[in-house]
């Protein structure tokens, strides 16, 4: 089967200070086709795009593009040779328009000088409804949902009319409705002879959408196969190098009394008389379209805002929860949503990300027990298996998943009784998955209440005792695990029941 | 259910409309805070002074402030960046001495001097830029460092004496009056003009939100970031040269003194006026009614002759109280 | 006390290599300083004609605590006599005490120390009289009453509060006379101006300006000057800078006081190279100020030719 | 193929091995950076002068830097948070005359003004916290406008005049000696000491980290961070009160013009110690360097008796050179 290349990386080896990022990896991207590149945490996935885009420059090895041989010195230079990305964080300027953000770095000028704005608004309008999608142009960047940022982002990276695209988990953010939408343009793109790098840790779409699949392990090149030869089985042993049975890996664990109590919790403007009981050993999943007011609920239950009006009890005793500390006080933990913007003290060492909300375990007296925190950190790295060079590593320069991990750790530390955890897989590879996973049920297991958002249908119901669904900032209705099929969740989703 | 769902519906529609409403007004106040504020102290003002309304003390302030107005500018487009100048003050003393040397009557056109100043003006700045861009040093120190070796080249040009004597022309540009309006309210206005189009309506300014807003994203956008501030910061030197010049004819005096403070000044018109020091937030109009409050605050003491020693504290409490009571700020954290 | 036996021995242990020069230290208050510059310059070229002395001038940068460092490393460094133009002349006890301690003669130049019998020698004026000479010239033109408006340079700063309490002096004993306004000018020009023009705006009635320094007050004459007012209000500095003589020839200024800068600088130099080779010297050295009215501003102009 | 596989191995090993020791020397380069150029600066001074590597002079210079180095390392920890404190200055004159006014012999005890002193240090840096904090006022504004208040204040209390005669026992804190070493030092080595296991081995310098590091993750963790910033800045009062008693009783005099400037210096000394001005980054040690290469630079330039027209010049490159060559700066961003 003779096939033409667009792009040829071959013996590609990228180090960072402790790090071998990448090790004599090759990767060949047929013409049109969707590729993907898939791989655990860490494993050089981005490393080797921002290498393909000139942001770092590689130790050795060769890139050809389109049949030449590919000198990037900066982004620049790779827009204009034909190759565009939507990279794995947000790249958004927050206080600029849709339009300043999609036009940016190449605003269309007057003979003055002056910025045609009309011009790109319109064009920028015109784009978005050529993708369908529903975004003024002339809204705040910093005013859009995290979801329809990275439909801007989607929009953008498709705006340089490139002849390779690549998309470094660009459904990390989005639920099933906006990556339907995004497979479309995708599908559409291929049709013109666009090829596609695309990333993801979802298992589903690499079947969906991928033409071929290449694996990375640690750095290096494990192989390349097309999708249609492939089983989830096999992919999945590529990347982690060995077996994993039971990907959504539900224990029974015994379900207790009621621990946590939530009646009739509303938010003016965000969501409206949310009532649900949460008991010990009990998963309680929350499921819902992007915007429906998940995470706004969880994080007026955490005290982070100010609910307008609703009553909480935990263990039967009515409690007053106005700031975190409060609920921390009340064994609740919260892993949020966004781990850039509210998770991680991005150039603080691992070590400090991991005990920031337990240090009161190791201040005794003045002092704090700083071998007390090494031993309890390196204790959490081994079970997590996160993987740093040392604990004296910034966070920021740690994977995604792996950076998950560390935040995961963060909340257990504060041994609580009820784990809120709003997307706690997402931008996680399977082995990660698998072992948060497993984590939760142990969890469960021993006693404690997890409450968990998910965007992912077969997370939510693979791990979920009960589910919460909700649409539109309103609560729509409670399933059994037993009653709960995709179409029931997704009706209730969308609102359309009774 | 139906009826019930109708009744629910309008309520909602009634609760949006007073949201609407109330966002409204929301708007008005954040987006126009500061400059609110300023009229109210002008209203104070006037009710404690009859003269301060008149027409006269009104163009001595503008024209008082036009020297900090313009170094802010600059500072504000640097401010937006994430950046930092504290060169300004320095700057001007170093254009100062350096435009007084060739002001002299019967030696060189007016337009000498003037060219002088702004290429020197321009020069640090460019310096202080390429060691910001290229050196990746923090702007904090790149032109704490300039604000010194500035202050020591302008002792040594002048051998720390004033340089006086001008001509005629030179002494126009600071002094004199153009139908009737001084020189200085003229350049003010076209320098805020210009910088005000240059900011909101160019790539230059799109850029400089951009780096301020998320440098990453305007790296991955191909932008060239380190020309831009490079740019950004020979501008921002050129036009504290134009202060300088403004103020050298002004006084008649070339002054290796001069300028000192006025980085301060120039950073605190810029905040008042709404600019955030995190970058990516403020405009022009802003830090001119930043300049414009410590302006009138300055001439409303002297009108009133309130004891020197008090004007600090009351300043102080002033500037606070006004970024306090600025709607903006409050949100913006 | 033990301790200041110690220290003692450094300088005597410094001129065991016998052909080495004399080194002496002039600790300045400040070099951004215009008429201090010029004490300066006339330091450094009267020292440039000397052979067998070497000169070390600092820059206090108007800092008592960088000065009082200052002085401290001239006599860790063994000088043989130090020239010390104190930023605060209130501050100066641990100076003294220092250069006592290790025998180092100490003088001071333009500004008399508070604790002047510690020193060896002072050399200059007394700042308060510059403020007296000029405010009862200026007294005597109001023909004994009216406003006096007073420009003050960076408070704190000891030529600023000396002046300043000069003018109040007089002031006291003019019952008529009456001080409307104050306000701080930090010695600029620009600064003086701006304060003028606003001044002229408020319905304040002022007679005349005192100026703690010449370039404030040039300041204040060009803001009276644009008004139209200018031969209305009477104007007073200090300095007498040539851009001053300029005013006052031009007719705008009303007075000025001269302080000798080169005398000062001139004298302090002597001063210390004769202490420094173990000769007597005398306690006070009195370089006194000079009115200058209109009539004699020739004869001024003439001084710095 | 198997031999093959095991020259690969060991070569890789080699690779690795070298690697590692690359790794260690940047590693080295990247923590100690600007203690090997504070090293180099001492050679070079000392081959200029042979004064300089007298004890008696560095006593000097370590005993003149102690007033800053005290004030820089409140300021350090404001930045860490991703403030910045302009006020440290004007608070020194501030606590510096009221210090004064109960230093009089036979008045009060020498414990008295020393409270005093402290307390309205702490006082002044709690206002400008909790307008920080419970302001939302970005930390420039809240503490410029103490900035200007506190000098305002300072003059209106001393009525501009400096404050003097001390007891004995005040003018021992800042001019005695104690088995030998001036007790400024003692207490500045005290202060290092403190502040520096504070930082970085308490809650409390944990939350600051935090806080400059991510605020929001550090409101979910739940931190305190309106109190950590009330503590923080009320630290850094202090410590700004304490330089100053220091100064009042080694200069003998309470100045309500004293501490002009401090503040840049204090800020320098924490920039170039390698405190990041984005937060979340900065030690202790850092600063202390930062400051003495500040002071080693001043007395250097006075022992070799550098024109001081060119001293600014000089310093201002140093400062940004030392920067440049720390190899930690250059790759934090
Ligand atoms: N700038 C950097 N400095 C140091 N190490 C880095 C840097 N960027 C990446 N790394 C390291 O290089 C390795 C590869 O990272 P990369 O981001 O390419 O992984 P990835 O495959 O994209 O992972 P994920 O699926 O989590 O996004 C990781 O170990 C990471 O910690
Ligand atoms: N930055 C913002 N500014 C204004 N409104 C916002 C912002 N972010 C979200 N919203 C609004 O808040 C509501 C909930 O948003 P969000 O997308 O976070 O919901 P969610 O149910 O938590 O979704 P998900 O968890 O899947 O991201 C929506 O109406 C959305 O438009
Ligand atoms: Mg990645
Ligand atoms: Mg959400």
């Amino acid at each position: 089967m003779e096939r033409e290349n667009i792009l040829v990386i071959e013996n590609v080896s990228k180090a960072f200070p402790g790090v071998q990022a990448l090790d004599n990896v090759q990767l060949k991207v047929g013409k049109g086709t969707v590729h993907a590149l898939m791989g655990e945490n860490g494993a050089g996935k981005s490393t080797l795009m921002k290498v393909l885009l000139g942001i770092y420059r590689p130790d050795s090895g060769t890139i050809t593009f389109k049949g030449e041989k590919l000198e990037v010195q900066n982004i620049h230079q790779a827009l204009q040779s034909g190759i565009s990305m939507i990279h794995q964080e947000l790249t958004n300027v927050p206080y600029m328009t849709v339009a300043e953000n999609v036009y940016l770095g190449r605003e269309p000028l007057y003979k003055s000088g002056l910025v045609k704005m009309k011009e790109m608004e319109n064009n920028t309008r015109e784009l978005l409804e050529r993708l369908e999608i529903k975004i003024n142009p002339r809204a705040k960047m910093k005013d859009l949902s995290i979801a329809n940022m990275q439909m801007v982002e989607i929009a953008k990276a498709i705006s340089f009319n490139a002849d390779l695209i690549i998309m470094d988990e660009p459904t990390s953010a989005i639920t099933d409705k906006e990556v339907e939408h995004l497979f479309k343009i995708i599908r559409g793109l291929k049709a013109t002879g666009v090829s596609i790098i695309y990333i993801t840790h979802k298992m589903d779409e690499v079947f969906k959408i991928a033409d071929d699949v290449t694996v990375f392990r640690d750095g290096k090149f494990v192989g390349t196969e097309a999708s249609a030869n492939m089983t989830k089985d096999k992919l999945i042993e590529m990347m982690v190098g060995r077996e994993l049975k039971n990907v959504f890996f539900k224990q029974p664990a015994e379900i207790g009394d009621v621990i946590l109590s939530v009646k009739g919790l509303s938010r003016e403007g965000e969501f409206e008389n949310v009532s649900f009981d949460l008991r010990k050993g009990e998963i309680l999943g929350i499921s819902g379209l992007m915007g429906a007011g998940r995470t706004e609920v969880m994080e007026c239950l955490f005290g982070i805002t100010k609910a307008t009006s609703g009553e909480i009890y935990i263990n039967g005793k009515q409690v007053k929860i106005k700031s975190p500390r409060d609920s921390i006080k009340h064994k609740m933990a919260l892993l949020t949503e966004d781990r850039k913007l509210t998770g991680c003290f991005l150039v603080l060492p691992v070590r400090d990300n991991m005990v920031m909300a337990s240090i009161n375990d190791y201040a005794k007296g003045f002092l704090l027990d700083k071998r007390g925190i090494n031993r309890t950190c390196e204790n959490e790295k081994g079970k997590l298996d996160i993987k740093t060079p040392s604990m004296d590593q910034r966070i920021k320069f740690l994977s995604g998943g792996n950076q998950q991990k560390v935040l995961i750790s963060r909340w257990l530390l504060t041994h609580p009784d009820i784990l809120i955890l709003d997307e706690p897989t997402r931008g996680i590879d399977v082995g990660a998955k698998a072992e948060i996973h497993k984590l939760m049920s142990g969890l469960a297991a021993q006693g404690k209440a997890i409450i968990m958002i998910s965007s992912e249908l077969p997370e939510i119901m693979g791990m979920s005792d009960r589910i919460l669904v909700m649409s539109e900032g309103k609560q729509i209705g409670i399933l059994d695990r037993e009653e709960a099929t995709q179409e029931k969740i997704m009706k209730y989703a969308t609102g359309m029941v009774n | 259910m139906d009826v019930n769902k109708s009744v629910q519906e309008n309520k909602a529609l009634g609760a949006q409309a007073q949201k609407k409403y109330k966002d409204l007004a929301m708007n008005i106040i954040r987006k126009y805070g500061i400059f609110l504020i300023f009229i109210a102290m002008c209203i104070v003002l006037s009710m404690l002074s009859p003269s301060f309304l008149k027409i006269r003390n009104l163009t001595i302030v503008v024209r008082q402030i036009s020297i900090i107005a313009i170094v802010a500018m600059g500072v504000t487009m640097v401010i937006i960046t994430g950046g930092i100048d504290l060169a300004s003050g320095s700057v001007i003393a170093l254009v100062s001495v350096m435009t007084a040397k060739f002001a002299h009557p019967n030696t060189y056109p007016v337009f000498v001097p003037v060219l002088v100043g702004l290429a020197i003006g321009s020069f640090t700045g460019m310096i202080s830029g390429t060691i910001v861009a290229k050196g990746k040093i923090p702007p904090f120190i790149a032109t704490l460092g300039m604000m010194t070796a500035a202050r020591g080249a302008a002792l040594l040009i002048s051998d720390g004496k004033p340089i006086g004597d001008f001509s005629k022309e030179f002494e126009y540009i600071g002094g004199g009056h153009f139908l009737n309006v001084p020189v200085p309210i003229l350049i003010l206005i076209g320098v805020i003009i210009l910088t005000h189009i240059l900011l909101s309506s160019t790539k230059f300014g799109k850029y400089i939100y951009a780096i301020g807003g998320n440098e990453n994203a305007a790296v991955v956008s191909g932008v060239n970031v380190d020309k831009v501030k490079i740019m950004l910061f020979t501008y921002a030197g050129l036009l504290s040269a134009l202060a300088s010049i403004i103020m050298t004819s002004r006084i008649s005096s070339g002054q290796p003194g001069a300028g000192q403070g006025f980085e301060l000044d120039a950073i605190a018109s810029a905040v008042i006026g709404g600019t955030s020091l995190n970058g990516g937030i403020g405009t022009i109009p802003g830090t001119i009614v930043g300049a414009l409050i410590i302006g009138v605050l300055n001439n409303g003491f002297d009108l009133l002759g309130i004891n020197p020693y008090w004007q600090p504290i009351v300043k102080g409490a002033i500037i606070v109280g006004a970024v306090l009571l600025d709607e903006r700020k409050n949100r913006s954290k | 006390a033990p301790k200041a036996a110690e220290p003692a021995a450094t300088p005597a242990a410094e001129p065991t290599k016998a052909p080495e020069k004399l080194k002496i230290g002039v600790a300045m208050s400040q070099f951004n300083d215009k008429w201090l510059s010029y004490m300066l310059d006339s330091m450094q070229e009267y020292s440039k004609g000397l052979t067998d002395v070497e000169v070390i001038y600092v820059d206090g940068k108007a800092d008592v605590n960088t000065q009082l460092g200052q002085v401290e490393t001239f006599i860790a460094q063994g000088c043989n006599a130090i020239v010390v133009n104190p930023v605060n002349t209130d501050a100066t006890e641990p100076m003294t005490k220092a250069a006592k301690e290790a025998g180092v003669p100490l003088i001071s130049v333009n500004r008399l120390f508070k604790n002047q019998d510690e020193a060896t020698s002072y050399v200059g004026s007394e700042s308060i009289k510059a403020g007296i000479m000029e405010m009862e010239y200026l007294a005597e033109k109001m023909g004994g009453k009216g406003n006096v408006a007073i420009l003050v340079g960076d408070p704190g700063n000891e030529a600023a509060i000396k002046r300043t309490e000069g003018f109040k002096e007089v002031i006291k004993k003019y019952p008529d006379i009456k001080i409307v306004a104050e306000q701080i000018g930090m010695w600029q020009r620009d600064k003086g101006m701006s304060i003028m023009e606003n001044w002229l705006q408020s319905d304040l009635k002022i007679d005349a300006v005192a100026s703690n320094n010449d370039e404030m007050a040039i300041g204040a004459l060009k803001a009276i000057e644009a008004a139209g007012k200018l031969g209305t209000i009477l104007v007073g500095g200090v300095d007498a800078t040539p851009d001053a003589l300029e005013y006052m020839k031009a007719g705008k200024l009303n007075v000025t006081v001269f302080q000798d800068a080169a005398g000062q600088g001139v004298g302090a130099i002597k001063t210390a190279v004769a202490a420094a080779k173990g000769e007597k010297v005398e306690p006070i050295v009195w370089i006194p100020y000079e009115l200058v009215k209109p009539e004699d501003v020739d004869k001024y102009i003439a001084k710095w030719q």
